[in-house]
């Protein structure tokens, strides 16, 4: 039984409907009990006041925005490579998850940098580089909305997101290279290593193990919407052509 | 040099077109494909070309020899015959355009730009282009389409000749060609029994 | 292949006007951004380089959905897809045409417009020399973006959101390349970073480009 | 309530926001997911 046996999609379904419960109420805990515990049970930074408690939303969501689009290239070589429809389906049940997880972290990198920038809005390096992320992800649905046949539209958006996975690499690197010629570097710079001290580290843990749950649970539920509305459409072709 | 399939099957957007299809052309062999529409003849033609990918079975044949007309005729309407033809002599790197051009009497429309020509005239423009690959294998989607019965008749002419030269084609066509000593077949033999379910997501069940 | 690149030259100067299009487009684009800005000469001066950079990223957008587009509709491509042209070099013919018809005409009239923006004076073989070099990956990114979307209809406002956030490093390097020498900055790591980027897709958007012409010719 | 001191907008406006964000895009997903699954059981009854 190896482990591609899970991409045929009903035994998908059938081990998906068994999990997916546990892992809603795992990862619901586990948010909660996170966000909790940063926001009211951890000290104030001396430097910079309650904002530091952002980090618990920031990191959490910032590292789940780049592994959602990771996650959508393994899946999108898998397709390719085993011709599995689950994971091409997959691939495309995580994109709005990403886009969420990418507003989530421009948002909260925003209003964190917002007082030593006094703007909200400040041409910081990392923040461009989640909004250029943003632009990738827009790009791969609308792919795939625009194409009707869907094994089609999954090896091209499959062939897209490796693509765009290396442009979005060096987009990266160049937004770095770009800020440098911008001024020397923000004073705040989200990219140095935050130094976190053990007060916020133990929440900041159960935190990002909150939002990968979340994620895993949310792509499990999307992926078995996306087959059950291949399999509706194909029961509608098939009745079409029959009746 | 041959043309052999080995039950090959087809499926398009999760629903098979045909199945376990077989047959085996040799030098100066021509096939022509029968069935209505939509029964899978521009399927087949295309999975001899290698542009589709056949589901199972395997196809023998020397890929290189394969020279394919679909529906369309690929001709560019802003260039001259003399330069379509010119196009694809450079392409297939073939020397003998003016023998080409005087063989179907394309040598007057020379001048005369793609989006001029009559139906008649692009066939023989497209008929053309298959001599100046020199391929012997001729895959024709619907050649005689839109062509009245004087013209058919023409075509059919060269494609007797390419198959006593030794080569091979493989037509589907709606009137009969009369072309000698061709087999057809016929696509309904070939249906999906519909007893095995090719889309994945449509076997089993599950709520 | 040779014979592919002069026919689309030759094609694209019979029916699309040749680079014409592309150079009045540019133009207009350069036109626009003091209308639009002010002609207060010290900001057009300092904006000068990126709205350069942009104005033939968008001129090169625009004529990218006409690579295979006609081909597609007209059969041309499935012939060529069984003649022994392999894909990848079918593509790399069109990247090199679209490059010819496009980016090298932006590259030679930049510098006019450049004067037209005021731009220093420190900048414009810096300009000319990161066009030269960047445009070719703009045409061969901006290849693959045609093949992916060859298939749809109406597939141009799909093409530039696909394409534009690929642009984004030649735009980056290519600009600051320009941004650099009128700031006396040293441009050659911008130049190099912008060179490496455009070997990179001469070297590597062909083969994803065969990809996507082959699912799109199924 | 916890003291947030001088930035308790921004505090409260972040967690506000993403908050606000990943109930979206449970909500939506839940509704694709009821949708989806009316709709294939219906057309499985039709199909039977």
């Amino acid at each position: 039984m190896s482990l591609w046996e899970y991409a045929n999609p009903v035994k998908f379904m059938a081990l998906s409907g068994r999990v997916l419960p546990v892992l809603t109420i795992l990862s619901a805990m586990l948010l909660v009990s996170g966000l909790i515990w940063g926001f009211f049970f951890t000290p104030h930074d001396y430097k910079q006041g309650a904002t530091v408690k952002i980090i618990f939303l920031h990191v959490p969501a910032a590292m789940m925005a780049i592994n959602a689009w990771v996650m959508m290239l393994v899946a999108s070589l898998i397709w390719l490579i085993r011709r599995h429809h689950v994971s091409a389906l997959a691939a495309k049940a995580a994109a709005p998850i990403g886009i969420t997880m990418t507003l989530i972290a421009i948002a909260t990198g925003a209003i964190w940098g917002k007082p030593t920038w006094g703007t909200y809005w400040e041409w910081e390096p990392r923040l461009t580089a989640f909004v250029i992320l943003l632009v990738f992800y827009l790009g791969y649905i609308a792919l795939w909305e625009a194409i009707e046949d869907k094994d089609t539209a999954a090896d091209l958006t499959s062939i897209l997101c490796m693509v765009g996975s290396v442009f979005a690499v060096l987009s990266r690197y160049a937004v770095n290279f770009w800020s440098q010629g911008l001024h020397q570097g923000a004073s705040l710079s989200l990219d140095k290593e935050q130094h976190v001290d053990n007060a916020f580290y133990f929440p900041l843990l159960v935190c990002i193990g909150a939002f990968v749950l979340l994620f895993i649970t949310l792509v499990l539920l999307r992926t078995r919407t996306e087959i059950r509305l291949r399999r509706a459409n194909a029961l509608a072709n098939r009745g079409r052509s029959h009746g | 040099m041959s043309l052999s399939v080995q039950n090959i099957s087809c499926h398009r957007a999760g629903r098979a077109i045909f199945e376990n299809l077989s047959f085996d052309l040799n030098k100066g062999d021509c096939l022509v494909l029968r069935g209505p529409n939509g029964s899978g003849k521009t399927t087949l033609l295309k999975t001899l070309a290698g542009i589709l990918p056949s589901a199972t079975g395997e196809i023998h044949c020397d890929p290189a020899q394969i020279s394919y007309a679909g529906h369309l005729d690929a001709i560019k309407a802003q260039l001259s015959v003399r330069e379509n033809l010119a196009f694809w002599a450079g392409v297939y790197n073939a020397r003998d355009l003016d023998r080409v051009m005087s063989k179907f009497d394309l040598a007057t429309l020379a001048d005369r730009y793609g989006q001029t020509l009559s139906a008649g005239q692009r066939r023989r423009l497209g008929l053309a282009r298959m001599i100046l690959t020199d391929c012997q294998i001729w895959l024709l989607d619907e050649p005689t389409n839109s062509l009245d019965a004087e013209h058919a008749a023409v075509f059919a002419k060269s494609i007797t000749k390419h198959c006593a030269d030794g080569g091979i084609a493989v037509l589907s066509s709606h009137i009969d060609l009369h072309i000698p000593n061709t087999q057809t077949l016929d696509m309904a033999d070939f249906a999906p029994s519909g007893t095995i379910e090719t889309d994945p997501f449509l076997q089993g069940s599950f709520s | 292949m040779k014979s592919l690149f002069l026919r689309d030259i030759k094609l694209a100067f019979r029916s699309g006007g040749g680079f014409g299009l592309t150079l009045a487009f540019f133009l207009i684009v350069i036109l626009f951004v003091p209308l639009g800005v002010g002609a207060d000469s010290a900001i057009l001066a300092r904006i000068a380089p990126g709205i350069l950079w942009i104005g033939a990223i968008l001129s090169c957008l625009l004529s990218l959905d006409r690579i295979f587009q006609l081909d597609f509709e007209d059969g041309t491509l499935e012939a060529l897809a069984t003649s022994p042209l392999p894909l990848e070099s079918i593509a790399a013919s069109k990247a090199a045409a679209h490059w010819i018809t496009t980016g090298l005409p932006l590259t030679l009239i930049a510098p006019l417009l450049a004067y037209l923006l005021q731009m220093p004076s420190s900048g414009y073989i810096w300009l000319i020399a990161s066009l030269l070099i960047g445009t070719p990956a703009l045409s061969f990114i901006g290849t693959f973006a045609a093949a992916v979307t060859v298939g749809v209809k109406r597939g141009g406002l799909l093409l530039s959101l696909l394409v534009l956030p690929l642009y984004i490093p030649t735009l980056v390097f290519g600009a600051q390349t320009v941004i650099r020498a009128t700031v006396s900055l040293d441009p050659m790591p911008a130049l190099l970073l912008t060179t490496g980027i455009s070997l990179f897709s001469i070297a590597l958007m062909p083969f994803a480009c065969a990809m996507a012409l082959k699912v799109n010719l199924k | 309530m916890v003291d947030l001191g001088k930035h308790t907008t921004e505090v409260l406006l972040a967690y506000g926001i993403s908050i606000a964000l990943i109930v979206i895009l449970v909500g939506w997903s839940l509704a694709q997911a009821k949708k989806a699954k009316a709709r294939l059981a219906q057309l499985e009854n039709t199909q039977k």
